[in-house]
């Protein structure tokens, strides 16, 4: 049912999982979500949850070697993402999706100058709207507020700060005027006031190009700033997945509310800070229950071994959880 | 084909004689290919001495004498001599017509320019030794030359035919010395063509030669050090005679098709040097009786069999039987062990004795492998040897420098004459001697100064019966020299230093 | 940008500094050799003829007389004359010198081609089957002695197979045993090497950047790896110049290769001073020349060397 | 896939720890163990063939050389050369390499200069020449092959270990022992060093192999120690004028080689993917 609604990509069932000497990593397990054309959506987690995998799934590139189950259904725009060949799946990265990795000051090519790097992504992706190159590069320098975009053209990467190597990053992946734009922590390694900065950059590249982002993080205050949804993960799984609003001000599933617990921003103002307990659970040993259920301060005998019930909460969100709770209804 | 005859009549008829061969003959084809493990130096023939030099001087110079193929001694640029009755003046009839490579003729002046070169202590002529008691070359006319020597010299003549090369005043007066050396010009059988040092050498039939025309047109000597490289190029027929190859390979050789094996008397005796001249104070080698037991102790016929496959032949005492007369009566010390024990317990070394030995690694054909053989067995009679192996320069270089109580050595014919082994090798003035002898000192003396032939064999070997008596060294034997030649190579190596001449040899298509 | 070019001008005084320190070092050590007179004089000559040989090759002054006309000759670029073959130095060296760098430059490119090529193949396909290959090959490469695989290649190559000549310099078939046998260890090394290297840069994050753009995974290799692992691959390859020299010698001597390797040796084992001494500077200058290029490639490549940190 | 190529991966390792243990056991038992004395001659046995062709005995399993010795026996007793040499080598290269570039490293400036020509000026003499100069002047033996192998080996050394060192010169725990004024030789060795030998074992370990190759080149060029001593490298260079009649006498010393070589550099390159991060498999 084809209508303006139609997601601009929409993941279902999604799996990656590697093989490694000590088992079966099962990184990404089982995630659906669906994202709207000019929407952010963020993914959060902490760190080990898989949201890095995440990224490199949807961008097909896990690494082959070890890559031992990769399925599901990735809609992007109509197209079957996992049913591409490499190389038409080669045509997309960079052009209709990009992305931005975390480090800025390791993540560009230190031999090569910037103009080079940044010029060479329209080489490998002409686009027909883009005649001039060379002006589209400084337009979009400037619009990602380099200061003189002329001489910093010029530069290597390392005759520059770490926030220039960010920008230059993001006006790298938008060269071709991307539809999705993927950014995974962009601002960990940045200064808190350079975040800032960033931060209302991706806002108002959305503004501006109506792309929509995907922000990968362990951050809520970068997603309380950024989102219009948010998918929380933990253990390869989305365990909740709703609106900006809902995550914050009504969370469903524990490892939510824990999660904001234990942030002196977002967390209970009148109870003193948690920490959560326990540690994220390996990857390798994962059991049939829920993942979280170690750690989980409501969890039933039953969590430990039993799936988890997915909860819709209307059309397109859900989380997962099997300790009853009152608003939502289990879809078995 | 002798040239020996002083008679110029004879002479002359012999050379019309030889020329008309030549007419009949079709002018020379073909290639010829020799490996060879090592290569001159320089190119100069007054300039360098080691005995690939030789192979390239015998095919491209020639002197008043050379020797021919059957290695005598036999006239060559000089049509007769003349000495005079004090043995001190020997006036030569040079040959006419003689041409050097380059066309012009020689003459007078060239003899007399070449041996006052070859003197000249500036040239640093290695083989100086051979040739200086010239004292000076007189020309007598356009064709006669005189050479006045210092004193007395029996056996001068043979010298010249090993170091009185002949070469062009005009050509190296106008390309200087090194012009010279780069590209030599001389009268034999062979022109110079081109050189590659440590490649090859390339040379081609002098067609204008005034007696003996090649039969190959061009002829090839390659430097190709490694043994099994060399066995592999006579194997692909990359090359047609291979030289210097080790015994033990003699019978993979002759299994090879359409490959012989030639072997040849080297005149090179070998011999384990006992260094009782300088330093030797306390040495128990200064005793004749430990040295007689050591003779004892070695047993030859078994190493020549069993490691040098046969290609060596025993020798008695020092005197080489392919270069001089030897007393057939002189037998060789025999091996035995038990005798050698005894020996050594009565000359007061009853629980045997310490020794070190000194021996070059590449020098001399296995040398490694037989000095190995030797040691152990003295060993076996109760000498202690201490066996030091040294690379060849090394083990040279130090021999002036270091005391070497014991080393296996070998020593060259050069002259074909006891002679050169005498003075050079046991005249305890000698670099190379490090025996010491008044007696056998005088009697080489004297022998200089004897110059019937029959009379100089029996004087020889009077001081091979000493030296034998005395058990200067251990005597152990001649070599033969080891050639592969593919069978369509026509040619027979020639006695002693001379073995590398090609005037005869001849390819089959 | 003037820190960088007074990098470079160091780099150049190094190279001076170096060549010199070379030039005391051989001089000093060929006096070690054997007496070059009893190398030269035969047998026949008496102690007084070795003597005035000795004077007249200059050998009875001392140490550092000598030295320092060596030195003086050597900035006029003369090198001496041969004892041995009574030529100027310089003009033996530019007689050999051809054929060996024909052969170390047949070698190394050999090497290049192969090492290069199985590392990367190796790095793209890790732990497949070809890489198990090439990981033993290069490492056998490193395990057998250079005569040895000489001597085994005539065998094959020549006296059985008759495919190649035997030894000697004569055209370009000639060429392909020796250059192989020299080349074989420093293929080995490249290999490695490179394997290693560019499974370093392909697990960088600008390279992640790179297949994040959509770059084709050919540019990724040979365009944005190879830029980056360049100055290190420089190195390794300038590196193994020396090994080269030292492997030139044995096989120089295995197939009658007329270069300088085969020279160099002979006039050490027969004291021919002035040719040792000769040699060993001309390789250095040229070793200190290929270090410099490489530097000045390096200079080129990377933008960060140079600059202060 | 998986579990067959780790396997691979195991055995391999197995057996070159089973080849390096048979060499190490050879190297220091091999006279003992050795069925005769190797340098013991019979010249009517001269190059008898392996047992396994006709003419061979069982008395000589791998055949004799050409004055009858027991190649068997030659290659038990010739490890010990081989691991001499190459142990003591890269013992000593490795020993002035470290303290060459620990210092270099840490105190920097013109000491670092000094040892970075010096090393500069080593690398550019062929070792080949190094070897022909200094064996020639001492003497064939075995403890000049050691040095000169040494002399020019300890550059790999020096250059690794100065480059960690002024990374390391910077990191806090050695700035804290500096500003508690700790004697630099306690420094370098205790806070410095242990951090290094890491490389350092990877290096030494690649670099056994490499000297015992050296050595053999050495004895092609007749530089390394002499018989009667039964070294390896010997063995093969002199059995290589046979190679036509008699592969044996140049074989058998050649396989051991290539396969005690091949084990090390295995091991070098086992153990550099195990301790470095960075390169792995």
């Amino acid at each position: 049912m084809k209508t303006a609604m139609t997601p601009l990509l929409s993941v279902s069932n999604l799996q990656t999982h590697f093989k490694t000497p000590h088992g079966i990593v099962q990184a990404v397990n089982d995630v659906s979500f669906q994202l709207k054309k000019g929407e952010i959506l963020g993914i959060v987690g902490e760190s080990g949850s898989g949201k890095s995998v995440l990224a490199q799934s949807l961008m097909r590139v896990v690494p082959e070697t070890n890559l031992c189950k990769a399925s599901g259904e990735i809609n992007f725009n109509g197209i079957d993402l996992m049913n591409l060949t490499p190389n038409q799946m080669r045509e997309i990265r960079g052009a209709s999706i990009s992305m931005v990795t975390q480090n800025p000051s390791t993540s560009l090519n230190p031999v090569f100058t910037v103009q080079e790097q940044l010029l060479e992504t329209l080489k490998f992706h002409p686009q027909d709207q883009i005649k001039n190159p060379r002006k589209r590069m400084l337009q979009l320098m400037t619009e990602v507020q380099l200061p003189n975009p002329e001489l910093v053209a010029k530069r290597y990467p390392f005759q520059l700060s770490g926030g220039m190597k960010q920008r230059i990053a993001i006006a790298m992946a938008l060269m071709c005027e991307p539809k999705l734009l993927i950014a995974d922590e962009p601002t960990t390694a940045l200064d808190v006031t350079i975040q800032a900065q960033l931060l209302e950059l991706i806002k108002s590249i959305r503004n501006t190009h109506g792309t929509s982002i995907i922000v990968i993080t362990h951050d809520l205050g970068v997603v309380a700033q950024l989102c219009d949804t948010v998918g929380v993960i933990y253990a390869g799984q989305l365990v909740e997945y709703n609106t900006v609003e809902e995550i914050f001000q009504n969370p469903r599933h524990p490892y939510t509310k824990a999660l904001l617990d234990s942030n002196p921003v977002f967390g209970n103002k009148q109870s003193s800070l948690k920490a959560m307990k326990g540690q994220p659970p390996q990857l390798t040993k994962l059991g049939a229950g829920c993942s979280f259920a170690d750690r989980c301060e409501q969890a039933l005998p039953l969590c430990h071994h039993t799936p988890t019930d997915l909860i819709r909460l209307g059309e397109f969100y859900y989380h997962r959880c099997s300790v009853p709770t009152l608003d939502g209804v289990a879809n078995l | 084909m002798k040239f020996s005859s002083p008679n110029r009549f004879a002479a002359l008829f012999l050379i019309c004689a030889l020329s008309l061969p030549n007419l009949s003959f079709s002018s020379p084809t073909g290639k010829l290919t020799v490996a060879v493990p090592s290569e001159p130096a320089t190119l100069d023939p007054h300039k360098a001495s080691n005995r690939y030099n030789y192979m390239f001087n015998s095919n491209m110079f020639e002197g008043l004498y050379v020797r021919n193929d059957k290695a005598e001694l036999v006239l060559a640029l000089a049509e007769s001599v003349a000495i005079a009755s004090d043995g001190l003046t020997y006036t030569f009839k040079l040959r006419k017509g003689v041409k050097f490579h380059d066309g012009s003729t020689m003459t007078a002046d060239d003899v007399k320019f070449s041996f006052e070169r070859a003197i000249n202590p500036n040239t640093k002529n290695p083989l100086l030794a051979y040739i200086k008691t010239i004292d000076r070359v007189d020309i007598v006319n356009t064709d006669t030359v005189a050479l006045k020597l210092k004193e007395r010299d029996a056996i001068f003549l043979k010298k010249l035919a090993f170091a009185g090369w002949i070469v062009p005043k005009n050509y190296i007066q106008s390309v200087g010395e090194d012009g010279f050396a780069k590209k030599p010009i001389g009268t034999g059988p062979f022109k110079f063509v081109s050189r590659s040092i440590n490649e090859q050498i390339e040379m081609e039939a002098n067609e204008q030669h005034w007696s003996s025309v090649p039969k190959v047109k061009s002829l090839i000597i390659k430097t190709v050090p490694e043994d099994a490289v060399r066995l592999a190029l006579l194997q692909t027929g990359e090359a047609d005679i291979v030289a210097e190859m080790p015994p033990p390979l003699v019978d993979r050789i002759n299994a090879l098709r359409g490959v012989k094996t030639l072997s040849h008397p080297s005149g090179e005796i070998y011999w384990i040097v006992f260094n009782i001249k300088d330093g030797a104070k306390d040495s128990p080698l200064l005793n004749p009786m430990v040295r007689k037991a050591l003779n004892h102790a070695i047993d030859k016929q078994s190493i020549i069999t069993n490691v040098l496959k046969n290609q060596a032949v025993q020798i008695s005492g020092a005197l080489a039987p392919s270069v001089a007369a030897v007393d057939k009566n002189l037998q060789p010390y025999a091996y035995n062990p038990a005798l050698a024990k005894k020996m050594l317990a009565d000359a007061g070394y009853p629980n045997g004795l310490k020794i070190d030995m000194y021996s070059s690694v590449g020098r001399y054909t296995l040398d490694k492998d037989i000095s190995l053989v030797i040691a152990n067995q003295l060993k076996a009679v109760g000498v202690d040897v201490n066996l030091n192996l040294w690379e060849s320069s090394k083990w040279v270089g130090d021999l002036s420098k270091k005391y070497y109580p014991m080393s296996y050595q070998a020593f060259g014919n050069t002259v074909f004459d006891p002679e050169g082994l005498m003075i050079f090798g046991l005249h305890s003035k000698a670099f190379w001697s490090f025996y010491k002898n008044d007696t056998v000192d005088k009697m080489i003396d004297d022998s200089l100064k004897i110059t019937e032939q029959k009379d100089r064999d029996t004087h020889f070997q009077k001081i091979d019966k000493m030296l034998y008596d005395d058990a200067s060294h251990i005597f152990l034997w001649e070599s033969k020299i080891l050639i592969g030649m593919r069978d369509k190579v026509n040619w027979k190596p020639q006695p002693g230093d001379n073995v590398y001449k090609f005037w005869n040899a001849s390819v089959d298509k | 940008m003037t820190h960088r070019w007074r990098y470079l001008l160091e780099r150049l005084i190094q190279a001076a500094v170096c060549v010199w320190g070379v030039s005391v070092i051989i001089f000093s050590i060929t006096h070690f050799i054997g007496d070059p007179v009893q190398l030269l004089m035969p047998a026949e000559a008496s102690q007084a003829d070795r003597l005035a040989y000795q004077q007249s090759l200059g050998l009875d002054k001392s140490a550092f007389e000598r030295y320092i006309i060596f030195f003086t000759h050597l900035m006029h670029g003369d090198l001496g004359q041969s004892y041995r073959f009574n030529t100027p130095v310089l003009e033996l060296i530019w007689d050999k010198f051809p054929a060996t760098i024909e052969l170390a430059v047949a070698a190394i490119i050999f090497a290049i081609i192969v090492g290069v090529g199985s590392g990367i193949l190796c790095a793209i396909r890790p732990n497949t089957w070809w890489d198990h290959f090439f990981e033993w090959f290069s490492l056998s490469g490193m395990a057998a002695p250079t005569f040895w695989v000489g001597i085994m290649l005539i065998m094959l190559f020549s006296v059985e197979l008759r495919w190649l000549p035997t030894s000697g310099r004569s055209g370009m078939t000639s060429l392909v045993l020796p250059a192989i046998t020299l080349g074989w260890y420093s293929t080995a090394v490249i290999s490695r090497m490179t394997r290693s290297t560019l499974l370093e840069t392909l697990d960088t994050d600008f390279i992640k950047t790179s297949v994040l753009k959509g770059t084709p995974s050919h540019i990724i290799i040979f365009k944005h790896c190879m830029k980056f692992m360049l100055p290190t691959l420089l190195t390794i390859i300038s590196l193994q110049f020396v090994t080269l020299l030292a492997g030139a010698v044995i096989t120089e001597t295995i197939f009658s290769w007329p270069g300088i390797g085969r020279l160099l040796i002979q006039s050490a084992y027969g004291g021919d001073y002035p040719v040792v001494q000769g040699i060993t500077v001309v390789c250095s200058i040229i070793f200190v020349v290929i270090q410099f290029s490489v530097d000045v490639a390096q200079f080129f490549l990377d933008p960060r060397i140079g600059q202060r940190q | 896939m998986t579990l067959k190529n780790l396997n691979l991966t195991q055995l391999k390792i197995q057996i070159t720890w089973f080849v390096l243990m048979t060499f190490v056991t050879l190297g220091l038992f091999g006279t003992w163990l050795a069925p005769y004395d190797p340098t013991h001659q019979d010249l009517s046995q001269s190059l008898a063939p392996p047992f396994w062709h006709s003419g061979g005995s069982p008395a000589h399993l791998l055949g004799t050389a050409p004055l009858g010795q027991d190649i068997l026996s030659g290659i038990m007793v010739g490890a010990q050369v081989s691991l001499l040499v190459s142990l003591c080598a890269v013992a000593l290269s490795g020993l002035v390499g470290v303290v060459i570039g620990l210092i270099a490293g840490y105190l920097g400036g013109r000491v670092d200069t000094v040892c970075m020509r010096l090393a500069d000026i080593q690398l550019s003499i062929p070792f080949i020449l190094l070897a022909i100069v200094m064996i020639g002047a001492m003497g064939p033996k075995l403890s000049n092959v050691i040095f000169v192998i040494a002399v020019t080996n300890w550059v790999t050394y020096a250059k690794v270990v100065r480059t960690e060192t002024m990374r390391l010169r910077e990191r806090d725990f050695v700035k804290s022992a500096r500003v508690s004024a700790t004697p630099i030789g306690l420094i370098l060795f205790k806070h410095i060093l242990p951090n290094v030998i890491n490389s350092i074992i990877v290096i030494a370990t690649l670099d056994i192999g490499k000297v015992i190759i050296f050595e053999s080149g050495l004895s092609f060029l007749g530089l390394s120690v002499q018989p009667p001593t039964p070294s390896w490298g010997a063995m093969l260079a002199d059995g290589r004028k046979y190679i036509s009649i008699a592969y044996w006498p140049s074989m058998f010393p050649g396989i051991a080689i290539f396969v005690v070589v091949l084990s090390v550099n295995f091991l070098g390159n086992f153990l550099r993917t195990q301790w470095d991060p960075q390169s792995k498999k």
